[in-house]
C-alpha cells in the first residue's frame, strides 16, 4: 500500500486541514485534531429563514460530503472515520450549525450505522429544539430490498438528492416542502456499480476484498464491501449494459421521458473510461426511447482509490430540471 | 469475587486488552464480509473509554450503573459503524438495570437481558440473522437458565454461550447488516460482531476472576 | 490490464464520442470514427472577433485539453492517440476553426513531439490565412534546462495558461496581448510530480515503467514516462517537501508574494491524499512568507489511472488573480 | 534488381511487415526510455501507408519520388510523437532528390543524406545524443563510403551501418526526445527510433532483393 498520507491514523483529520485551508471562502472545518467533534459547516454560519441541510457519513468518498457543502448544496457536512459512520456527537452539532431558524434536513444513506448514529443525533438535536426531518436515501438496486436485507443502500444517487434539495432550500421551501422534494429524488433515483479492483482502507493496509485479475465485482456499495456477484472481466459495453439495464428497468423509466444520467468514478478510473460509460449507457436509453436531458460524468461518490463506475438514472420532471440547474457554489460542484 | 464498580473497571479494562489484540483478527472478519473497521472502529472506542476511566475517579459509593453508563456514552461517541450504536445502547440499557454498588446472579442476568433489548431495540435483527444478536441472545439465555449458580457461574455461562452462539454464525446467511448485501456469499464466515460480543464477555469473566 | 473500454485501439475515440454526447453545450467533436482528423471546437463555432486558443497532445492526461473548451478557456482542443502528439493534419482544420479572425495562439507543450507536429500544423494553418502565434509551456522543474535535454517539459500548469490566456483573449486582448499574457504566466508557473504508480496505456497492456511496491518516482512527467529519480517510499509531508521546494526555489518566490497554489491529481489517488499534500504545502509555504491567495486541488492533467500528484506554483499579481477569477465554463472547469 | 517505384513500393510493404512484427519489441524499447507507443505509432503508420498505396494504382511513370511523397505525408498525418514529423520529414526531403524513375548508388546516397538532412533540420539533434539520428547519420555515411559498389551493396551497406548504429544508441545518454528526461539512467537501453530506422532500411535491402 502507497498512499500519500502521514500517519494512516490521522488521514481524515490531515485531508480535512488541507481542504479547510484551500476552502476557507466556503467551508469552516470545526474539531480537527482532537480539539471536539468533526463537523463541516458552512463558512459565515447558517442561513437565517432558510431550511439547513446536513448530511454525513464514512470519509473515503470525497467529494462527498464535505465537497458539497456551499451555496445551493448542504449547510454542514459529517466526516466519520474511513468508511465508518459518524458519530452523534459529531452529527448533532452539524445539525445544530445548519439550523438558521427552519428546521434542518438531515440526508441518511440507508446503512445501518447511518441510519443508527443519525436516529441518536436527531432525537439529541430535537431535544436542543431544532425541529429535524430526516431522508433516507436508498438508490442502489444492487440490493433487493426485502426482509432478508438491510435495504437498499444509498449510494451516488445520493449527489441528486443533495444538490436538489440544496436547490429547493435556497429558493425557500420550508421543511416540508424541502422533504418532499427530497423524497421525489430518492423514489426517482436508481444506481448500481462495478469494482474492476478493491480500495484499500489505510489503518488496515490490504484491499477491502480480493478480486481476482481477471474478475469484476457487480453491485458493489460504496464502503469498500464487495459486491453482490463476481464475474468475470468483459467489456465496456457489456459491464455498462450490466449496470444500466437494471437500473433502467428497476425506475420503469419508460419512452418518452427525460433522465438525467450520472457516470461516477469510484476513484481510480480514469475520466476518459468514464465518457466511454456514459456514451454507452446514453445509447442503451435512446435505444428504449428515453431522452437524456441532463449528465454530469466524474468522480463525485467514491471509494478511496477503487477502479470501477456507477451508472445513477433520474427521472426528472420541469421542476427537478429546475432545480438541478440551478446555481450550486461548492467545492466540488459549481455552476 | 464481587461484582462491584471495580469489577465493571476492570471489564472495561480488560475489554480494551482483548479488543487491541484481536484488533486484525475482527479487521479481517469484517473484511470477509463487511467493510473492514469492525476491530479498528472497537479499539478505538475501548481505547477512549479506558482514558475516560483514568480520568474520572472512583467515587467511594460508584455503582455498577455508573460505569457501564460511561462506557456507554463513550462507546457511542467514539466508535461510529453500526457496531457503535449497538454497544451504545446495550451499555446504556444494561447500565440502567445495574444502578447499584453490587450484582448478584439475577443482576446479572437481567444486565444481559437489558443488553439484548436494547440491541434488538436499535437494530430489529434476531437470532439467525447473523449479527452479534446471535451471540448476546443465547448469552442472556444460558444466564438465565444456569438458575441457582454462582454469579461468576452465571457469567461464564453467558460467555461460553456468547463464543458458542459466534462460531455458530459461520454457515449462516446475513439478513441484517452490511453482510446481508452479500446475500449466499456471505455464508461461511463468522459474523465479526459476534465474535467481538463473545470477547467482550470473556473479558467480563476475567475481570472476574482477578484478585 | 481491467478497463472499462471495449477495443483499447478505439479507446480515445469512443471516449471522445461520450464526451461529445454528453456536453454538446459546450463542444463540438469532429472526425470521430474515421470520418476524418479528430479534434475539438466550441459548440456554436469560433467567436468572432476574439482570439482564438488551440491547444492539445496525446490523450490520457483528462480533462486535459478538451476539457477545457468553452468560454473563457480554449477554443479547441487536439487529442493525439494516447500519449502521442496529435498529427498536423488534426492541428491545422483545429486552429482554423479557433480563428474568429483575430488570430489564434496555440499551446503547446514543451515535447518533441507536440513541438514538432505543432510547428507542421501551424506552417499549415498561416498558408490558409490564419495569423498564428504560439507559446511553449515548460513549467516542469524535474528536467533541467540544459543543453543535455530536449528542454523542460510542459506539465500540469498548462492549466494556468490555458485558463488565464483564455481570460484575456476573452476580455478581448489581440494576439500579440493574449500571448504576452500566457508568456508570462509560462514565466511565473513551474511545478514537479510524484507517482507511486504507474499507469497501463490500454493497446500496450501493462505498465508504462516498473516500480517495486516500496519505491516511487520523483518527478515524472504526464506521458507515462519514469521520472527523474527512484526513491523509496515515504510520508505524505516527506514527498511534499521534495516537491515543493525545487518548485519554489526555481521559481525564486519570496517571502510576502502571492501564489496560486495548485495540487493535481495524477489519476488514480484519491482526492483526500491531494489535500493532505494541499495542507502540507501551503504551510511549506507559510512558513516562507509567501501567501497562497489562490488554490485549485484535483485531476486536471492526469495520466490515465496512475498513482501520485504534482504540485503547481504560479505567482500571482493583480492582473492575473484577476484573469484566474474570470468566469469560466467548460466541461471540467466553471465558475 | 532495379530501384524503381515498384520498389519503393515494395520497400513500403515490407516496412508495414517489418514494422507490425516488430511492434511490441519497439514498444519495449520505449516503455524502457521513453512512454510506451512508438512500435504502435509506427505500426498505425505503416499500416495506413500499405492502404492508402493500395488505393493509389502506380502511374506508368510512377517516380521513385511520388511514391515517398506518398509515404511521407501518410506517416506525418498518422503517426504522431516525435517519430511522426522526424519520418515524414526524411521521406519528404528524400522524395525530393529521388523525382526518377529509377535509382542509381549516387542516388540512394542522395536520398539516405537528404533524409538525414530532413531529420536534423526537424529535430536539431546531431550524432551521439541517442536518436535515430545514430543510425540514419551512419548510413547515409556507409553509402557515401561504398564508392563504386552496386547500388544494392550501397543500400546493404547502409542498412548494416544503421543496425550498427542503433546497437550503438545502448550505452549513450539521450540528451534529445523523451529518454533525455532520464538522464543517466537512460544508458543501457537502445534507443527505438535508432532501432526502427535500422528495421526500415532492412526493409528497403529486402525490397531490393525482392524477384
Ligand atoms: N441490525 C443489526 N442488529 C444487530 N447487529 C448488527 C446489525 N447490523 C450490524 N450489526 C453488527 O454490527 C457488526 C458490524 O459492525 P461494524 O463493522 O463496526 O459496522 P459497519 O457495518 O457500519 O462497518 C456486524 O458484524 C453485526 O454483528
Ligand atoms: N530531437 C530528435 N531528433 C531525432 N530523433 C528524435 C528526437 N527526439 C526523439 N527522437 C526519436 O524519436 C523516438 C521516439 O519516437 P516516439 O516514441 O514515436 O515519440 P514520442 O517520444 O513522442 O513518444 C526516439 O527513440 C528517438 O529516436
Ligand atoms: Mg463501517
Ligand atoms: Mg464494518
Ligand atoms: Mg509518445
Ligand atoms: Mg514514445
Amino acid at each position: 500500500m502507497k498512499k500519500l498520507l502521514d500517519d494512516p491514523e490521522n488521514a481524515v483529520d490531515d485531508s480535512l486541514t488541507g481542504f479547510a485551508a484551500a476552502h476557507a471562502d466556503l467551508v469552516e472545518v470545526h474539531g480537527l485534531h482532537g480539539a471536539g467533534p468533526v463537523f463541516v459547516s458552512r463558512a459565515g454560519g447558517a442561513v437565517a429563514g432558510k431550511v439547513g441541510l446536513v448530511s454525513g457519513g464514512g470519509s473515503g468518498h470525497e467529494p462527498l460530503h464535505a465537497g458539497f457543502v456551499g451555496a445551493g448544496m448542504l449547510d454542514a457536512a459529517v466526516p466519520g472515520a474511513v468508511f465508518t459512520s459518524p458519530t452523534p456527537d459529531q452529527i448533532t452539532p452539524a445539525i445544530q450549525a445548519a439550523d438558521g431558524g427552519a428546521g434542518v434536513l438531515a440526508i441518511v444513506k440507508n446503512y445501518t450505522g447511518d441510519v443508527l448514529n443519525f436516529e441518536t443525533a436527531v432525537e439529541l438535536a430535537e431535544a436542543e429544539d431544532v425541529q429535524v426531518a430526516t431522508v433516507l436515501v436508498n438508490d442502489d438496486v444492487a440490493v433487493e430490498d426485502s426482509l432478508y436485507t438491510a435495504g437498499r443502500r444509498g449510494v451516488a444517487g445520493t449527489v441528486m438528492v443533495e444538490k436538489i434539495a440544496g436547490a429547493a432550500a435556497a429558493r425557500g421551501d420550508d421543511l416540508a416542502g424541502v422533504q418532499a422534494v427530497a423524497e421525489r429524488v430518492v423514489a426517482n433515483v436508481r444506481s448500481m456499480g462495478v469494482a474492476l479492483a478493491a480500495c484499500t482502507v489505510p489503518h488496515v493496509g490490504k484491499p477491502s476484498f480480493d478480486l481476482g485479475e481477471g474478475e469484476i465485482e457487480i453491485g458493489i456499495g460504496i464502503h469498500g464491501e464487495p459486491g453482490r456477484q463476481r464475474i468475470a472481466m468483459t467489456s465496456a459495453s457489456e459491464i455498462t449494459r450490466l449496470l444500466l439495464e437494471p437500473v433502467a428497468d428497476d425506475l420503469h423509466v419508460a419512452s418518452g421521458e427525460r433522465v438525467l444520467l450520472f457516470v461516477n468514478g469510484m476513484g481510480g478510473t480514469p475520466q476518459s473510461e468514464l465518457y466511454v460509460v456514459y456514451g454507452r449507457a446514453r445509447a442503451l436509453l435512446e435505444e428504449r426511447g428515453v431522452t437524456v436531458a441532463r449528465s454530469l460524468v466524474g468522480n463525485y461518490v467514491t471509494s478511496l482509490e477503487m477502479q470501477g463506475a456507477s451508472i445513477t438514472l433520474l427521472r426528472l420532471d420541469d421542476e427537478l430540471e429546475q432545480l438541478w440547474d440551478a446555481p450550486v457554489h461548492t467545492a466540488a460542484m459549481h455552476w | 469475587m464481587t461484582l462491584d464498580a471495580a469489577w465493571a473497571r476492570r471489564w472495561a479494562a480488560q475489554a480494551a486488552a482483548t479488543v487491541a489484540a484481536a484488533k486484525d483478527d475482527l479487521t479481517e472478519l469484517d473484511r470477509q464480509i463487511g467493510d473492514g473497521d469492525h476491530g479498528h472502529n472497537l479499539d478505538r472506542g475501548f481505547r477512549a473509554v479506558v482514558a475516560k476511566l483514568d480520568a474520572t475517579p472512583a467515587a467511594a459509593d460508584e455503582t455498577v450503573g455508573a460505569v457501564l453508563k460511561l462506557v456507554a456514552t463513550t462507546l457511542m461517541s467514539t466508535v461510529g459503524g453500526a457496531a457503535g450504536p449497538l454497544y451504545g445502547t446495550a451499555f446504556l440499557r444494561a447500565a440502567k438495570v445495574t444502578d447499584r454498588e453490587e450484582l448478584d446472579a439475577p443482576a446479572v442476568v437481567a444486565l444481559l437481558e437489558a443488553a439484548v433489548e436494547g440491541i434488538t431495540a436499535r437494530g430489529h435483527a434476531t437470532t439467525g440473522e447473523k449479527t452479534m444478536v446471535d451471540a448476546w441472545q443465547p448469552a442472556a439465555e444460558a444466564a438465565a437458565g444456569a438458575d441457582g449458580a454462582t454469579t461468576l457461574a452465571v457469567l461464564e455461562a453467558a460467555a461460553a454461550a456468547a463464543d458458542a452462539g459466534a462460531t455458530a454464525t459461520i454457515p449462516l446467511v446475513a439478513t441484517k447488516g452490511r453482510a446481508s448485501y452479500l446475500g449466499e456469499r456471505s455464508a461461511g464466515h463468522e459474523d465479526p460482531g459476534a465474535r467481538s460480543t463473545a470477547l467482550l464477555l470473556a473479558a467480563a469473566v476475567a475481570a472476574a476472576e482477578e484478585p
